[in-house]
């Protein structure tokens, strides 16, 4: 008996922990500073003189959090990314919903482009707006491109049908 | 059966206290009409009260009769082995009953028409002619307030207040683009629902100048509880003078503080949400501040508007508003004071 | 004491096939269930259907009559089947039990493939807009219910062949037939209001 | 084995019909027995023991409510926590303990009304109630993983579309919909077929006793009001999960639409709770008033005519929304006619109890109780009726004090009085008066210290959900009178808790009939045996248990060697032939597992849909496959 609750236990608690990152709603963002260049992720570890310390570790705090996607839905619009990229299909600047990224499809790559800019285009919003609002878009970016859990992925936003969604399936040339 | 007595009485207490609590403080009452749509409102409900409240009377006083009657029944032995009604008694209650319910249904068609009437009545007051119309839009937990010229374009933009003359008409046009509010100012009218996809008109009016608080009445997420409107019914002329300032844009700063206030708003996250006509901020997103500092309460008036709320509302908006959607800009105490003057400034 | 009054009930049969039957009126009351829902659907569906003048939205195709309207004939006369077999089973006639319901079935296969066809001819999908998502809406739910009834109708014309037929089974195959008959009676409705219904509204704007 | 029934001299082997009896309609034991029981007592109680949890549940969460609202600007509870255990209140109020409950008394006093043995589908009677077990049990997954709904209990888009409500927490919302209206369709259907075929003979449509009325008039609402939250909740669900735009006011959806659906279905929800409770009431007025309910024809035409009325009056849920102004007025005059029936029936109880000789049991206490506060809800319903007071009360603390005073007043204290009622018929004890009375009474002042001040919060303006309030717009002292309140209302819960336990086991002993009650319930022991009757009772008058007891007629030769009933034609319970009920099963239990795998697992992925689809139909292929030792000999 005490093997079967203790089994039960588990699949209660791994259920526990998957839901409980997907729905938790930390309002309070900490920390609240501007990303400054020195947080980036550099693209290559080779530097003059050998590296002097470690590279800071540059993890994504919202990854698979519903509210923090949501969030990023918003100020994907809010601050205008839609203008150049559109809904990930890209109009301007390049589509967000792809497999090869010029300068890196991981968080921290994506971090360091929304940070610093790049040419052709790419504004540097490094320090324009705060560090914890760059993370929720860049978790954004990533649900467009599937790279979320899809119970924490809104499928739909309530606006006009050109959303990622559907334009990730259209690019997987699923549906008619 | 005294507990019957002292339970009657108890009631009529507590219905007094009621009445008397009713008219207490009456910041954002239903039953203190300023307007004319309120004060009909505030007729029929009188109205109601005494009405229902008589018949709710009656009836428990019948209810409560029946425990103070030993025997009953007419020339018929006791109920225990019968367990049935004598057809005297059954046709002198049977009477009683029909008598009743036919009063039931008279009262109820006098209340159809009564309600159906104020309805009517209310809808004659709008569609007037020399009317002011307003759009007011309902944008997660805040109010977009734009004033229409007579040609329907937007002439002047604000937020969380609406500035009205005492005594003219005025058209709300209600719209939404995110979840369903709901406008309402208890003091002037009852509510209207603002609905993504919908145009939704209210009109108003108030007799009598002062600030009517109002809140949004339909649950709309997070902050539903922080989304307070103030409608600021003032003289003609006063509002005439009040919207011409509005008019204008925000006046280049002279005092060096102002300016180094101008710049900190200039090279932060703040243009991206606000404008400020007059200078090249234009973001759409939130509050227009071009006239911040002549209203009356910041964060859909959530805490009234003096420099320290707004020293705290700018370092840390989730402290005062928990979820909404302002961002958190960490900015030192070298540029915050200049902002906060500079801002308090835009009269 | 006198004697109490007793009603011997001994002589009636152990069951009984036909619509007196408990179960014949579960099933009836599970066909009321599913009609009030198809109701409702009809209803949303006219609704948004009134709110917009340009009906199906650009984009999207309207779907063609000729093959839901070809596929209205064996769906009615999968019916005659049914009734033929529901007959069968009150009379504990095995033969017409198996005949009944395997030309029902027959039928019903061959609707089920015509609207097959009929689906491919659609070229919006279901998240395409609110005329996508509607239309598809209808089709997914009957056929959801179709097949399932399908499935039941196999299952009891197998334990017939098998020779189960008891009168439980006998029961069931009677019974079956009403689900059967709400089937056919609730697709007309739809199809009129889904294939019909924006054009009989726009003549009247 | 306590003697049931008077001994029938002229009926041969008594004896041996009795054990056989014992023996074919015995439960199984052990945790399979447990789960393969279909008698109507057993799952009876089972659904009333969960809904009762529920409603302690739903009390602790409102208890929560009101501390955090007690003073203004309180920080007891986080904005995003009070939203969720506000919406986790209603809905558990009204899906998980008011319905539930309601069918769970329907399950148990129907089949012993009507003198038969079991409800007429048994193993779908399993079914609701595991049904049912699995919609608590997937919400409080829910709520105790953060995916605690959090838009309200009527979950009105876009607020709970898949833009402005992330994460799952809709999803869980609308699937528990989808486990409940399940578990409510299969009592309803039931219950319906059990009332019209499975009467006792001679008991014609004019004898049927008013709670079996009340029930017949609430399984068919329930039949065509649960259709439509089944469509409004899968909007949401295909909306949220495959992206579908029922819903989305940019694609052509509409959310008035939803809100149109919805409360087509809301407020044929709220009598559905409400009529069960009529049917109470009449049980009790009458048993205590010792004679039959004043104008049966009246009350249940007035029970019909509430029935179709509730379907006619759902837009005053809607009046601030803006739709046009004649539609609102015809509504008006629906929602203010629907008091007419409602003041018949208590115009009748009045007249049955002026003309009777009431006995002050707790039970007509509830009763009064429920006079007194219902009436006032009805006063308060009809002003809410009207549209130009709706617009200044619509979505306010006015509101709450009106749906709280008819349903804590009209289905909570006559569901507490028909506890106390049929006690002793479900435990064989008898519960304490004493004891009761005071329950009553702290119930009654808690009931009133915390909903009549709401009244006045919502003319001063105060909104519905508001997690918090300044302190300049005078709530603060009213809010504490009801925070009070509400602890008194959960003293009264805790003493009826303690009266329950206590007279179960130190309880007097009740005999067939303490109450020297009407209704067949009373024919059979306390509590009754799992066949109900030996032989089942005819009803030769409309209070079969007052004829003299020489003039009382049973049914004889129902083989008892399986578990048959009496089938009865619908007009005038004819007996037409006899009908072989299934056994003890365990399939129901495994389809309601197949069921919930389905049902949780398209939350998450919606394939599952299909792949459930498949362990559902291997359930229902082992339900229903005939069994060759239950084959039925055709003999003569």
């Amino acid at each position: 008996m005490c093997s079967r609750s203790r089994s039960s236990l588990l699949l209660a608690a791994c259920l526990l922990v998957t839901s409980c990152q997907r729905e938790k709603r930390d309002v309070r963002p900490s920390p609240t500073r501007l990303a400054i260049y020195g947080d980036a992720a550099k693209e290559s570890a080779l530097r003059p003189g050998g590296p002097i310390n470690p590279q800071r570790a540059v993890t994504n705090p919202y990854n698979s959090s519903g509210y923090d996607i949501s969030e990023g839905q918003r100020l994907y619009n809010w601050y205008n990314c839609v203008g150049c990229h559109a809904n990930g299909g890209g109009v301007i600047g390049p589509p967000l919903i792809k497999q090869q990224w010029i300068y890196g499809g991981e968080p921290a790559n994506i971090f360091d482009t929304i940070v610093k800019g790049r040419p052709n285009g790419m504004p540097a919003w490094g320090d324009r707006i705060p560090e914890y609002q760059i993370w929720q878009i860049v978790t954004y970016v990533r649900s467009m491109n599937g790279q979320q859990p899809t119970s924490a992925t809104p499928t739909r936003p309530d606006t006009m049908e050109t959303n990622p969604q559907n334009l990730r399936n259209r690019v997987g040339g699923a549906t008619k | 059966m005294n507990w019957v007595g002292r339970a009657a009485k108890l009631a009529l207490l507590a219905a007094l206290a009621a009445a008397v609590a009713f008219g207490a403080t009456d910041v954002q009452s239903a039953v203190n009409p300023i307007g004319p749509q309120s004060g009909k409102i505030a007729n029929l409900w009188w109205f109601f009260f005494w009405l229902l409240g008589a018949i709710y009377i009656v009836v428990m006083i019948a209810a409560l009769w029946t425990l103070t009657r030993p025997n009953r029944g007419f020339g018929q032995e006791p109920l225990e082995h019968t367990h049935q009604l004598s057809p005297e008694t059954d046709r002198r209650t049977s009477r009683v009953v029909a008598g009743a319910t036919i009063t039931t249904i008279v009262i109820l068609f006098v209340l159809i028409v009564a309600s159906v009437g104020t309805g009517k009545g209310l809808s004659e007051l709008g569609e007037q002619k020399n009317s002011l119309t307003i759009q007011v839009m309902g944008i997660q937990w805040w109010w977009q307030v734009m004033y229409q010229t007579s040609d329907s374009s937007i002439a002047v933009t604000t937020a969380n207040e609406i500035h009205i003359p005492v005594g003219r008409p005025v058209q709300l046009r209600l719209l939404s683009n995110d979840v369903i509010h709901s406008f309402w100012v208890p003091n002037l009218h009852g509510k209207t629902d603002l609905i993504p996809s919908r145009v939704n008109t209210q009109w108003i009016q108030a007799d009598k100048p002062g600030v009517y608080r109002g809140q949004c009445a339909e649950f709309c997420g997070l902050q539903h509880a922080h989304m307070i409107i103030y409608v600021v019914a003032e003289s003609p002329d006063k509002f005439k003078a009040w919207y011409d300032r509005q008019l204008q844009p925000a006046a280049a700063p002279s005092d060096p503080v102002m300016q180094r206030g101008q710049q900190v708003f200039m090279n932060n996250a703040c243009v991206y949400c606000h404008q400020i006509r007059g200078t090249d901020a234009a973001g759409q997103n939130g509050p227009d501040l071009t006239h911040f500092g002549s209203r009356l309460g910041i964060a859909a008036n959530t805490v009234p508007n003096t420099p320290g709320n707004l020293g705290g509302w700018i370092a840390d908006p989730q402290s005062t508003k928990p979820g909404n959607h302002m961002a958190t800009i960490a900015l030192n105490s070298a540029d915050m004071h200049p902002l906060i003057n500079y801002l308090e400034s835009l009269k | 004491m006198t004697e109490p009054k007793t009603i011997d009930v001994s002589h009636l049969p152990p069951y009984d096939i036909s619509n007196q039957a408990p179960l014949w009126w579960g099933q009836l009351l599970l066909a009321a269930i599913e009609g009030m829902m198809f109701c409702i659907l009809i209803a949303a569906y006219l609704y948004v259907r009134l709110r917009y003048d340009v009906w199906p939205p650009p984009g999207d195709q309207f779907p063609h009559r000729l093959l839901p309207t070809l596929a209205l004939i064996p769906l009615i006369l999968s019916c005659i089947g049914t009734y033929w077999a529901s007959e069968a089973a009150k009379k504990d006639d095995r033969a017409g039990m198996i005949k009944g319901l395997a030309l029902n079935l027959v039928l019903a296969i061959v609707f089920f493939v015509i609207r097959l066809m009929d689906w491919y001819s659609l070229n919006f999908s279901y998240k395409a807009d609110a005329f996508g998502t509607y239309l598809w809406a209808f089709l997914a739910v009957h056929t959801y219910d179709y097949v399932g009834d399908v499935i039941f109708t196999l299952v009891l014309f197998l334990l017939v062949v098998i020779g189960r037929h008891g009168p439980k089974v006998r029961l069931g195959v009677h019974v079956d037939s009403v689900v059967w008959y709400f089937l056919v009676i609730v697709w007309i409705p739809i199809y009129v209001a889904v294939y019909w219904g924006p054009t009989l509204m726009e003549t009247q704007q | 084995m306590t003697q049931t029934q008077d001994v029938l001299p002229n009926v041969p082997n008594q004896e041996q019909n009795i054990s056989n009896l014992e023996r074919t309609w015995r439960r199984g034991r052990g945790l399979i027995g447990w789960l393969s029981v279909t008698t109507h007592q057993a799952i009876g109680m089972r659904y009333i023991v969960t809904a009762f949890i529920m409603l302690c549940v739903g009390g602790i969460e409102a208890l929560l409510m009101r501390i955090q609202l007690a003073k203004p600007n309180n920080t007891f509870l986080s904005a995003d926590l009070y939203n969720q255990i506000f919406t986790t209140h209603g809905t558990t109020m009204m899906f998980l303990f008011a319905v539930p409950v309601m069918e769970g008394m329907a399950i148990y006093l129907v089949p012993l009304m009507c003198g038969t043995r079991n409800v007429a589908f048994p193993r779908l009677n399993a079914f609701g109630y595991w049904m049912f077990l699995g919609g608590v049990l997937f919400l409080y997954w829910g709520v105790f993983t953060g995916a605690a709904p959090d838009m309200g209990w009527f979950a009105y888009p876009p607020l709970s579309g898949p833009q402005f409500t992330p994460g799952k927490r809709t999803d869980v919302w609308a699937q528990m919909i989808t486990f409940t209206e399940f578990s409510a369709l299969c009592v309803a259907t039931e219950i319906v077929v059990t009332i019209l075929k499975m009467r006792a003979p001679g008991m014609s449509l004019n004898r049927i006793p008013l709670y079996v009325w009340s029930l017949l008039i609430q399984s068919f609402m329930v039949i065509f009001a649960m259709p439509a939250i089944v469509v409004a909740s899968s909007f949401l669900l295909s909306d949220r999960t495959i992206g579908t735009h029922f819903v989305n006011p940019s694609e052509g959806g509409d959310p008035l639409l939803y809100q149109h659906i919805f409360w087509f279905f809301g407020h044929p929800e709220v009598y559905i709770i409400f009529i069960p409770a009529l049917g109470f009431v009449s049980a009790i007025v009458s048993a205590n008033a010792r004679q039959h309910v004043f104008g049966y024809p009246a009350m249940v035409l007035s029970q019909i005519a509430n029935g179709f009325i509730a379907f006619g009056l759902w837009v005053h849920h809607m009046f601030a929304t803006g739709l046009p102004q004649i539609g609102e007025a015809f509504f008006t005059a629906s929602s203010m006619m629907i008091a007419i029936t409602s003041g018949v029936q208590i115009f009748c109880w009045i007249a049955t109890l002026w003309t009777g000789r009431p006995r002050m049991t707790t039970a007509l206490y509830f009763v009064y109780g429920f006079i007194a506060i219902f009436v006032l809800g009805g006063m308060t319903g009809v002003m809410l009726a009207s549209v130009p007071l709706d617009l200044q009360v619509h979505d306010t603390y006015f509101v709450i004090a009106h749906f709280h005073y008819v349903l804590i007043g009209g289905a909570v204290f006559p569901l507490f009085g028909a506890f106390y009622h049929w006690f002793p018929k479900m435990t064989g004890r008898m519960m304490s008066e004493r004891l009761g009375r005071w329950n009553f009474w702290v119930l009654f002042v808690g009931f009133n210290l915390t909903f009549f001040p709401m009244h006045i919060l919502g003319l001063k303006g105060m909104p519905r959900r508001v997690y918090t309030y300044p302190p300049e717009v005078g709530w603060g002292f009213i809010s504490q009178i009801a925070t009070a309140g509400a602890f008194v209302i959960a003293i009264g819960g805790v003493m009826f808790l303690i009266n329950v336990f206590r007279s179960r086991k130190s309880g007097a002993i009740a005999g067939n009939n303490p109450w020297d009650a009407d209704s067949l319930e009373w024919a059979t022991s306390s509590p009754p045996a799992n066949y109900n009757f030996e032989y089942l009772p005819a009803a030769t008058s409309r209070s079969p248990m007052w004829v003299p007891r020489e003039e009382r007629t049973f049914v004889t030769g129902l083989r008892t060697d399986r578990r048959e009933v009496l089938v009865t034609t619908l007009m005038d319970a004819e007996p037409h032939h006899r009908y072989v009920l299934p056994g003890s099963s365990i399939w129901p239990f495994i389809t309601a597992i197949a069921a919930s795998i389905t049902f949780v697992g398209s939350v998450f992925n919606p394939w599952y849909i299909i792949s459930g689809s498949i362990l559902i139909f291997v359930g229902l292929l082992g339900w229903f496959w005939p069994r060759r030792a239950a084959e039925i000999r055709d003999e003569a």
